[in-house]
């Protein structure tokens, strides 16, 4: 292979990482904090892109829906945290994966009462609608290369409040428990529900994001889900580190698997996971 | 969904005309009472129901145009939710046939759905009308005396513009497809047409389906840099690649083509990216034929909006199921001669002149396409007459 | 454990199947095959139980090797004549529990969580197998046009053709492994299982190696799905890759919860019952439009509510009717 | 033929949780591990039953070194343990709790009959329960039982297997004065045909009990010999000053 083009298929693949990174990392953080397992996270990536959808048409641009969309995002998070998931902490694995696929049933299809099944597209704000010409015949549009931006600089945000933050580090190290986190003046309850949202936030973000990429119809939080799962696991759970790793691995390796492996593209992401469960079984960065 | 929510809701007035009429017909208007049950199983949920809608207003639609009534009976719809899952293919179709009794079935969308209910069809003996689903095998190595279908099959709807390509000399086309069993059969209709021809396919890219991250294939194609580019795409993923194609600089340089669903429907979505893509499809919306012209009409007076492709097939299972009850009078247990009238059905679809193959798959005129001010707008005939070649069906 | 020998339980049970014993002498195709469909589920669902309810190991791709079962009667089927019921069968359960094992090499090395997530991703990777490539006609799915039958001497004992007979033969598979399991739950294997369930480290301790444990239940859990998959494909002779797909493994669950868990006879409610109700909620006549085109609105609703009320599912609910403690604890994994 | 733990150490990340302990248990003998919360006791006996891997040092078992072999592997060498925490199969009946002990030399590789109909199974289960007193509770399930009877049912699930080496964590914890005193007959008559090391901190339970003790604090043994030896030794006095008389059960002279 060219190597311009193969430097090119390497650009694809971070791309790609990054906004997988994006949605798996919200997964990992309720996981990794409150121990639950939310099989909705993809719903909400749906939902996202769909209030996008929705709101670029009120507004007219992109970045007014984003802007309108986040704090609408958090406030969803926030309810379905008091209502719904608030119980789940104390409970079994298989009562959240229950509720929550109750909760994709009920999500997936009141987006078709509210919103139909016809796919749509959302335009790319016009100061970010043009593209790089990177040989003669392929150029790079810029909206994407943008959304890496906003997916690097986030993934840097949540390294800071990790690393650098008391309470981060306490959520790091998974010690983010009732004592703990009333030692350092926070209320739990507040404190997961504002994690929860945060959560849900990053996955509507990345489903707002990627509207005008991924264009928006049903079923498309459906495939995120479960390769967010994969890069969950491969990194770790809880671990936002192991997710960005994970996340850029499985990009390169769906894209150059589609370019080396066209048949087998697929099965090739999950027997790189099976891989690494070999290798280490609670994933790259997992605790236990 | 205005006017349709429970069964019966065809039992109009037109029944209770027939009644009274009963005494003094033939013997078999004295059915007359007893409405004709269809069974319609078509997506009413989930990514595929805006294609199930359209389908049952296309053919509610044809119904109306006789009171709801056929060969002398009212026709009684039952639907059911196909969810565009496959094993609920057979079960679904069981329940219908063996469970509601109806005399004919109309569905599905999804092949996969079409491959269980034939399945089950077959084994029944029931008449059934396929609406929507291409799967060749259907009117190829499954074909059946009972089993018809009103829209077309993937390898026929991909070798026109095959041949089309071939007639212009366009020497070094590529491939890009969901790897599943629709994409690859389409692959073949077009590497048939496109064989006329002394081109060659430079490269085949297989995407896995339903996956929507077309970034490496772009790439590879970019790479290659062929003359022409030939896409198998549908709803979402067809939005999706349009979009990404011209963003990726390559819509100026490389010429775009695809079956139909590449740009049927979802222009306003595609927007600016799909101007100038041409496709080839057994409909426009803009053909110029009185059938059409009537259709668009009563199909956007009644439902208030306008009809697409799937309506027109669902308008054709009307058009042909009327074919065949009308010949036996409303009798549904003559099965030899309805299916017969139905084999030769001959008319005027709003698609142009309609007629079934032994295979029993519509013979059809494909029409060259291109997309101008988000209109599908038809620039003549890419293959006339096509009929799928109904590899391995025993009736031809 | 609350199992099946409660008394309200085993009534219940005993009612259950003798309804479906009782179809064939007054029901169509249409109730005969959903009361097949019903006790094919109701195997499937006993795998899963024996996994979530006695391993404590929450499955999310138990499908995987229901959908593996099924295509072995696919594999096994020669194309013009019929095959023989003993072949495919034990071939389903043989390929079942084969994939079951080299898969359970690392599933059940990860426990919680990453359990439900990987079991998930690697059925995701087997529908991706059988979806994208042509081992059996891709996603179109593919047919048995000749349905299996038992031969002995020249003699067709049975004929699934008949669908009286593969009924029968479905309602015989379901008894006799539901006495197996309660047979095997009570052995020294049965009880070391829910050790392991409850404390695998205290396990350790006393001498066992749980890994093994929990490896050979998967296996054992892997046959018996495939098992239920082969019966499944046997009512219509088709099969599709949604057969292995996330959405049966999560209706599995789903059936699993609500029949009760950790009782076996709970299988076969579990079954009967999601079964019947999506037959109700996707009929116009009964619930009305509306609901009958959303219906997985009410059907998500009805799931969450039994999360956050309705615990220990029916078969709890029955063993409480009869009065008794006994079976309190074991509704939960 | 002895227990020989040497130069034994465990390490969490920066934290040393056991740091270099060398004790040898005679067989046939009684051997207490005491010390404050957190000296490292429960730490040290984990590594013993072969439930933590140490990061450095050996034991040895009747002349085996056993520091590599697997917990399930140590049961077979005739090492038995209980848990600090009561660590009962709740869902299950008292007998079949304590019959788990016997039925691990099957590995549970059994899958035909109901365990308890094994030959002798019951007997022996109902007599390791007769043992702590509690044969009348045999069909009870584990779950509804008061923490110590649940602690002594604990003791019996080791008892069963009959083995020449047990570890047993803090076994009068939380028990009550007459169940209290069962128990600690009941390990008394277990020399000298058993092994015994044993945590406590009931120091007239230990004093009582034991013919040899160690003393941790902070990871490290500060002494190790006779109650009497131990008593006098002037480093465990300067470690335990604060903790006065109560700690050692007689006036500090």
């Amino acid at each position: 292979m060219d190597p311009v083009f193969l430097a090119i298929q390497l650009l694809n693949g971070i791309q790609q990482g990054l906004l997988l990174f994006l949605i798996a990392s919200g997964l990992t953080l309720i996981f990794g904090v409150m121990g639950v397992i939310n099989l909705a996270h993809g719903a909400f990536y749906m939902l996202g892109a769909y209030a996008a959808f929705s709101l670029t048409e009120m507004t007219g641009d992109l970045l007014l829906a984003i802007l309108l969309g986040i704090p609408l995002a958090l406030a969803l998070g926030w309810v379905f945290e008091r209502v719904f998931f608030r119980w789940l902490y104390e409970r079994e694995h298989l009562e959240q994966v229950l509720l929550t696929y109750g909760l994709i049933l009920i999500i997936d299809e009141s987006r078709s009462v509210i919103w139909g099944n016809d796919p749509h597209g959302v335009p790319v704000p016009d100061w970010l609608d043009f593209s790089i010409p990177l040989t003669e015949t392929l150029s790079y549009p810029v909206y994407r290369l943008a959304v890496s931006v906003v997916c690097l600089a986030l993934a840097g945000a949540m390294a800071y409040v990790l690393g650098r933050t008391r309470l981060g580090m306490r959520i790091r190290a998974g010690e983010a428990d009732r004592e703990t986190v009333a030692a350092l003046g926070v209320d739990i309850g507040t404190l997961y529900a504002v994690l929860f949202a945060a959560g849900i936030g990053l996955a509507a973000f990345g489903g707002m994001l990627a509207a005008p990429i991924e264009s928006v119809f049903p079923g498309m939080g459906e495939q995120v889900l479960i390769i967010s799962f994969v890069v969950v696991v491969i990194g770790g759970i809880g671990s936002v580190k192991g997710a960005f790793l994970a996340a850029l691995a499985i990009g390169l390796v769906d894209v150059f698997g589609q370019v080396f492996l066209p048949q087998f593209a697929s099965v090739v992401v999950y027997g790189l996971m099976a891989a690494v469960l070999i290798w280490r079984p609670a994933g790259l960065f997992g605790r236990g | 969904m205005n006017g349709i929510t429970r069964r019966g809701v065809l039992k109009g007035m037109g029944a209770a005309g027939a009644v009274a009429a009963a005494s003094t017909l033939p013997a078999p208007y004295v059915r007359a009472a007893t409405p004709i049950k269809a069974g319609i199983l078509l997506p009413y949920s989930g990514t595929y129901s805006r294609l199930g809608e359209a389908i049952t207003n296309g053919f509610m639609l044809n119904l109306g145009k006789s009171g709801d009534m056929l060969g002398g009976r009212p026709v009684e719809l039952v639907r059911l939710d196909s969810e565009a899952k496959p094993p609920l293919g057979p079960s679904n179709a069981t329940k219908l046939i063996n469970g509601e009794k109806v005399d004919v079935l109309v569905g599905p969308v999804h092949s996969g759905v079409a491959m269980g209910m034939a399945k089950i069809a077959r084994e029944e003996e029931a008449l059934t009308i396929i609406p929507n689903a291409g799967a060749d095998q259907l009117t190829g190595v499954l074909c059946a005396p009972n089993i018809f279908r009103s829209s077309f099959s993937n390898w026929q709807a991909s070798y026109p513009m095959g041949k089309v390509l071939a007639d212009r000399g366009t020497k070094r086309v590529a491939l890009i497809y969901w790897n599943y069993a629709a994409g690859k059969q389409a692959a073949q209709g077009f590497k048939d047409g496109f064989a006329d021809g002394d081109g060659e396919i430079v490269t085949e890219i297989g995407v896995p389906f339903p996956e929507v991250e077309f970034q490496a294939a772009l790439t590879q194609v970019a790479e290659v840099n062929p003359d022409a580019v030939y896409v198998f795409f549908s709803g979402g993923g067809a939005v999706k690649f349009v979009k990404d194609w011209a963003a990726a600089g390559l819509k100026d340089k490389i010429a775009l083509h695809g079956p139909g669903f590449l740009t049927e429907g979802v222009t306003d979505a595609q927007g600016e990216a799909a101007e100038g893509i041409e496709t080839a499809m057994h409909y426009a919306d803009t053909l110029d034929n009185p059938e059409n012209k009537a259709f668009r009409a009563a199909y956007a007076d009644r439902f208030g909006k306008n009809p697409d492709v799937f309506a027109v097939q669902g308008y054709d299972a009307g058009a042909l199921l009327r074919v065949g009850v009308e010949a036996v009078q409303g009798d549904m247990d003559a099965r030899g001669d309805l299916y017969a009238a139905l084999s030769a059905a001959d008319f005027a679809s709003p698609r142009g002149r309609f007629r079934l193959s032994a295979a029993h798959n519509p013979i059809q005129d494909f029409y060259l396409r291109q997309v101008e001010n988000g209109v599908n707008v038809v620039k003549g005939i890419a293959v006339a007459q096509l009929a799928d070649p109904a590899k391995g069906c025993k009736l031809a | 454990m609350r199992l099946i020998s409660h008394p309200a339980v085993l009534l219940t049970l005993t009612a259950v199947l003798l309804a479906c014993a009782s179809v064939p002498f007054w029901g169509g195709t249409y109730e005969l095959k959903v009361a097949t469909r019903i006790l094919c589920f109701a195997l499937f669902v006993l795998s899963i139980d024996l996994l979530i309810g006695f391993g404590g190991m929450v499955t999310f791709g138990q499908a995987a090797f229901f959908g593996l079962g099924a295509y072995a009667l696919f594999f096994l089927s020669p194309e013009y004549e019929a095959g023989s019921i003993l072949v495919a069968g034990l071939g389903a359960m043989a390929l079942g529990a084969l994939a079951a094992l080299l898969t359970g090499l690392v599933v059940v090395r990860t426990k919680g969580v990453y359990f439900i997530m990987v079991t998930l991703a690697f059925a995701q990777m087997g529908f991706a197998l059988f979806h994208d490539t042509d081992i059996a006609n891709g996603s179109d799915g593919a047919f048995v046009f000749v349905k299996p039958a038992l031969t002995v001497a020249g003699v067709t004992l049975i004929d699934f053709e008949s669908r009286t007979d593969l009924h029968f033969t479905v309602l015989a598979v379901v008894v006799i492994a539901l006495a197996k399991l309660v047979v095997l739950i009570r052995s020294p294997f049965g009880e070391a299982l829910q050790g392991v369930k409850t404390d695998d480290r205290r396990m350790r301790a006393l001498g066992y190696n749980p890994y093994l444990i929990r490896l050979a239940a998967f296996t054992m859990a892997g046959a018996l799905a495939g098992l239920a998959g082969f019966l499944f494909a046997s009512i219509d002779g088709y099969v599709s890759p949604e057969l292995l797909g996330w959405q049966l493994s999560g209706q599995g669950i789903v059936m699993a919860v609500l029949g009760g868990l950790g009782s076996l006879g709970g299988a076969v409610f579990g079954a009967a019952s999601l079964v019947l109700l999506e037959e109700v909620l996707k009929d116009q006549s009964l619930v009305g439009g509306f609901i009958a085109e959303h219906w997985h609105i009410p059907l998500g609703l009805i799931i969450v509510g039994i999360v956050l009320a309705f615990r220990g599912g029916i078969a709890g609910a029955l063993s409480r009717l009869g009065g008794t403690l006994g079976g309190m604890g074991g509704g939960r994994p | 033929m002895s227990l020989r733990i040497s130069g034994l150490t465990k390490r969490f990340g920066g934290l040393t949780a056991v740091s270099d302990v060398s004790v040898t248990v005679e067989e046939g003998t009684i051997h207490a591990v005491i010390g404050p919360n957190g000296a490292g006791k429960t730490t040290l006996l984990n590594m013993l039953a072969g439930d933590l891997v140490p990061s450095a040092g050996s034991v040895a078992w009747r002349d085996e070194d056993i520091t590599k072999l697997s917990a399930s592997a140590r049961v077979g060498r005739g090492i038995g343990r209980t848990y600090q925490r009561t660590a009962l199969f709740t869902d299950k009946t008292v007998i079949m709790n304590v019959a788990m002990g016997e039925l691990a030399e099957t590995g549970g590789w059994r899958f035909l009959r109901p365990a308890l109909d094994r030959p002798g199974l019951r007997g022996k289960a109902l007599a390791a329960l007769d043992r702590v007193g509690l044969a009348g509770m045999a069909e009870a399930r584990a779950g509804v039982l008061s923490h110590g009877a649940r602690r002594r049912v604990e003791l019996a699930m080791v008892l069963i297997a009959d083995p020449a080496l047990l570890l047993l964590d803090e076994p009068l914890a939380g028990l009550g004065p007459d169940e209290s005193r069962q128990v600690i007959e009941v390990i008394r008559a277990l020399a000298p045909a058993h092994t015994v090391v044993l945590i406590e901190h009931d120091m007239d339970a230990i004093f009582s009990l034991s013919h040899a003790l160690t003393v941790m604090d902070d990871g490290r043994m500060i002494a190790t010999g006779t109650p009497k030896d131990v008593r006098e030794d002037p480093a465990v006095r300067a470690a335990y000053l604060g903790e006065g008389p109560s700690v050692w059960g007689e006036e500090v002279p």
